[in-house]
């Protein structure tokens, strides 16, 4: 079985970006998304309580220009002013195709 | 019933003391914590409850009856977020982003201040008006508009210009997000279910959420106690002009909606009421669309005001006075 | 009442309205919605109160007179998925796992379906037998294993043979996710609870299942709304045959589902419900079990027709219709 | 009421049956599952409310009837952790951490068991004090400081000196876990919410916290039994010594509660309940602070016996028994 | 301390799946597992809802080759018919016996 | 856009130590953390289930200095007794100093 490397990009950041992240990376090329609901404390004053609803984890993965483009993306558009973090991982998948990627992504 | 005797009562009622438990709970460093789901699902069963009673009074009140009253509403709503700025801005010396963020939440409405109202209402033993709830949902929306406003337009009435820097939020991004939020919908929508179902087809869900609706508030005090402590340690960031506002404001306002809901032809207890609601400051609307519209304003401040300042003051001393101040002017 | 009154009082109903809110709220992108664990709570309480009610009920209900409504239900748990079946190969052109996926459906019961029908005999005025619950529990998996017999037996009943991929999935597994799924725990554990209980055991139990249950109906179904809703994009893509099938169906089965009530012994309202229950296609049951069974089976199809077709004609038009039609042969 | 009466009653209410669906459910693998909130959330609500009507009958209990009972209760919740341990070390042979452990579990209280006990109290028409629940609050605390002190000092009376390991856990933090751990906070601070509104103030939340919680108890009971079959698998490595101490330590302890509770001036029905209380063993408040002050000990040991041992004996027989004690010490 | 290189498998699938993913990974050697509630959209047309239930994410520690045992039992049963990703990466652990590891695994 | 390596150090442990492992992370150099609720099994006896709540997964992005500190204090204070694990995983990052490092940690 060939396991083909790619990029796994995580964005965690506060509840209300969730639909404009979603819709961001599909734009950007992500063919699919997983999303969870966490807690978290960053250097930003904004705590996620109640009140909000929890934060989100989005994960993607995508071929390697992807994640670059949704990295750039995020942080032009949301470090300044919203609770965001967004970090890059590489991992091995069967499918390649399936996320968008050529064999030698 | 005299106006210490309501104090009491109101202070010994178990949704302050439930809040007071909250807040208890947490100094204590307690592991009592509601589980995310528990705290959606209340403000959505509490958010639709009030609609459909809202909607159900209006299904039998006389349009000329709730056409006053609507209309001091509106009103209120445009001027408390214009008062608001002008005190933030000039006196307080806050900037134009945040005073206007802080305006859109002291111009809108907090509807568990709003139900707390209504609660001491009934224990005077003089309800107040049936179709309240439907001027919640007057009063949440065009405050948050006019406080945008003033922040989205350069040079607002006789204001120094200042450096401005450009517009990080979206104006329509914010003003959908207002009109499409989940307060608005099941509020509005609750009214309409009510409207149109009446009281005979209401009579089958009243159990539910007219039985069931002091409890839950009992419940919800508690995790807002336990929320409104985590944000009481910001109170020392935030400045003793903020906090002298978020204790002024809601008096002045909430004076000001007794004196106009009275004109307006409520009656006292409703006048009351509608002082407590002009006198509350929003944390479930404004700060959704404040945050998307004006995303340079600071969370700390908008929310430290309005629930941990603002909020306990309303609920403890705030609404008291309003009754009072009611029945001194009827 | 007459039949346009009961469509006018079902179409004004907290629970529909409810609905057609849920739906709004998603069109206008509302950011509205449902934790998880509020969804699952919610059904857990819905399928468990059906089901002690219904074994209450039977407490008090002679064999005799349960027996002739019981056999007719089961004799409708084994026809329909035949009926459909046959439509849905032959005339429709479906190949055989996605027919045999639909007929699971469309002959099992949608819980739901079944409550908004008892609601509007309550609100004709006319109760239904108290024991319908039962046949709930009697409807929901016959259909399901005789579809999936359909699917796995290799040239069913006069069909041409075609092309027979090797089954993916696994019958026995399927047959315990059926049997053990939590909708038939829940609906038969209710039963034997409430059986066992009695009236007298039941009482203190409900002000919180049957006081409670219309109003967490009302909120159950803005959350269906909702996530219909989602699924209204996908009417595009399922074709006109499959909508034309989601309509005609219920009524089909619906009618049958009243005469053959009625020649049972079921009162004209008993016939009704047992007619809604009948048309209504089954998503909760049905798909856990297809996707096991029939994993190459398109779920955008069952559930898009399950819950994006039949259920909303069902609860606005269906439910009514029914109930005309046993006015009429009553 | 006869003692066999009471017996097949409490098998047959839903409560039992509940519970008795949740193990079977889990055996023949059910995807029955409850959300994770739903349980912590009819945990908060359970508790606050049994707090709450328990300070509401306080505030119309004279101190001098509430003083005898009262004493009674500590009494025991000292005397309890010190028999268990005697008895779990020498004749059972447990080493001291897990006696310790133990103890703590067997000298505190189980909420669900001390309402299942009040349930059969009204179920035989002889309704226990009202202030019962406070009893729990004064039960639940001390047999856990007792039985850590155990584990904590060494050489405890009489017992010969054995290697003894380093604490692992910390006493002080111990002591804050059990204080401020939700059962606790939401039992005391119940308590003194219903004692602060009073019955006046009470009559509003009544509905929710009142009506609702029999059934609510239904569901709880059934997630339960989902949980404790988890831990029937555990019933064979733990070995018959714990089992029988599962069985003979609620009855021991259960009929010193019916006596003790009879001596201190409760009704028999109050003494039956006492009695039910001091038999049952926590699963709350206890594992969270054994977990933090003996990490040592194994938490299959203590969970398995409070759980898969003792709930389901007192749930099924021992309660029942301490009501046929009541009445013939009566 | 030293630390020592395992495989952290994660898979993400439709609910129905979960009790067999369970069972499957601790046949095929894995000693425990995580397991989360997520939301998903991938290319399947299956999109998970309220009435599925959340999808799940199952993330399990392992050697090498349970790992790859892992990723290929999943492909081979399940990536026909249903939802279903599985992608490997590279973590360190402290206790590589506790995930059925030889030192130099 | 420059992207720096760091260390995602994961924790997943029984809910009980979820505020002491929060506090020793801060206390540790951590700036921040993302926490999400799970189930999960290994090698302990212990079970989650209903009663305790579910367990907690606590990751922090930290320079490799701090994750070392991390590991080396949860192993020390937690593993004999108590469920957790911990592991480590290499990251990239766009703004390394929001975590507390200097360009090249
Ligand atoms: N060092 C960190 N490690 C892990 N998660 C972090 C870290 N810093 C921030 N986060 C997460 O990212 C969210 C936004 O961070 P911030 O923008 O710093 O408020 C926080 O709520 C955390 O969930
Ligand atoms: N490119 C992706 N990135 C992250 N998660 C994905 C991706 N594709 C699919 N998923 C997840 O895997 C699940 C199944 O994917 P699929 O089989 O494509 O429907 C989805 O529901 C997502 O949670
Ligand atoms: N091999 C593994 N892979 C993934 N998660 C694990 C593994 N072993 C343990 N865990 C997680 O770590 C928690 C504590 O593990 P333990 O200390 O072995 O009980 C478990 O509840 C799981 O959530
Ligand atoms: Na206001
Ligand atoms: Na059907
Ligand atoms: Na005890």
């Amino acid at each position: 079985m060939d396991i083909v490397p790619l990029r796994l990009v995580t964005l965690v950041a506060e509840r209300l970006l969730r639909g404009r992240l979603v819709e961001a990376v599909l734009d950007l090329g992500a063919t699919g998304y997983t999303l969870t609901e966490v807690h978290g404390k960053g250097t930003r004053g904004v705590k996620h309580n109640a009140i909000d609803g929890p934060s989100v984890k989005l994960e993607v993965i995508v071929p390697l220009e992807v994640a670059e483009r949704i990295v750039e993306h995020v942080a032009e558009t949301y470090f300044q002013h919203y609770s965001v973090i967004v970090y890059v991982q590489e991992v091995k998948v069967v499918r390649p195709a399936k996320y968008g990627s050529g064999r030698d992504a | 019933m005299g106006s210490l005797d309501i104090l009491a009562a109101n202070l010994l009622s178990p949704i302050v003391l439930a809040f007071a438990l909250g807040i208890l709970a947490r100094l204590v460093k307690s592991d009592l914590e509601f589980p995310d789901g528990l705290y959606q699902a209340l403000a959505i069963y509490l958010l639709l409850a009030i609609g459909l009673k809202g909607g159900v009074a209006l299904s039998v009140t006389p349009v000329a009856a709730f056409l006053g009253p609507a209309l001091a509403t509106l009103a209120l709503g445009v001027v408390t977020p214009l008062t608001s700025y002008a005190v933030l801005r000039r006196p307080l010396g806050f900037d134009r982003v945040n005073a206007a963020a802080l305006s859109a939440h002291y111009g809108s409405v907090s509807a568990v201040t709003f139900i707390a109202a209504l609660q001491v209402a009934e224990l005077t033993g003089r309800t107040a008006e049936g179709y309240m709830p439907a001027l919640v949902a007057l009063l949440e929306v065009p405050a948050i508009i006019v406080a945008l406003m003033l922040a989205y337009m350069r040079g607002v009435a006789g204001k120094a210009a200042e450096a401005d820097e450009p517009r990080a939020g979206s104006w329509q991004a914010a003003l959908h997000e207002v009109l499409s939020g989940r307060s608005v919908v099941l509020l509005l929508g609750g009214l309409v279910i009510g409207l149109l179902a009446g009281e005979e087809g209401f009579a089958k869900v009243e159990p539910f959420f007219v039985g069931g609706f002091q409890g839950a508030l009992v419940l919800f005090l508690l995790e807002m106690g336990l929320v409104t402590a985590r944000r009481l340690g910001d109170l020392r960031t935030v400045g003793v002009r903020l906090i002298g506002f978020g204790i002024v404001a809601p008096i002045v306002h909430g004076l000001l909606g007794v004196w106009l809901g009275g004109v307006a032809g409520l009656s006292p207890s409703g006048a009351a009421v509608l002082g407590a609601m002009v006198a509350s400051a929003s944390y479930i609307a404004a700060p959704a669309a404040v945050r998307i519209a004006l995303p340079e304003a600071s969370p700390t401040l908008y929310l430290t005001a309005a629930l941990a300042i603002t909020f306990p003051f309303n609920l403890t001393l705030g609404i008291p006075l309003f009754f009072a101040a009611a029945d001194w002017l009827a």
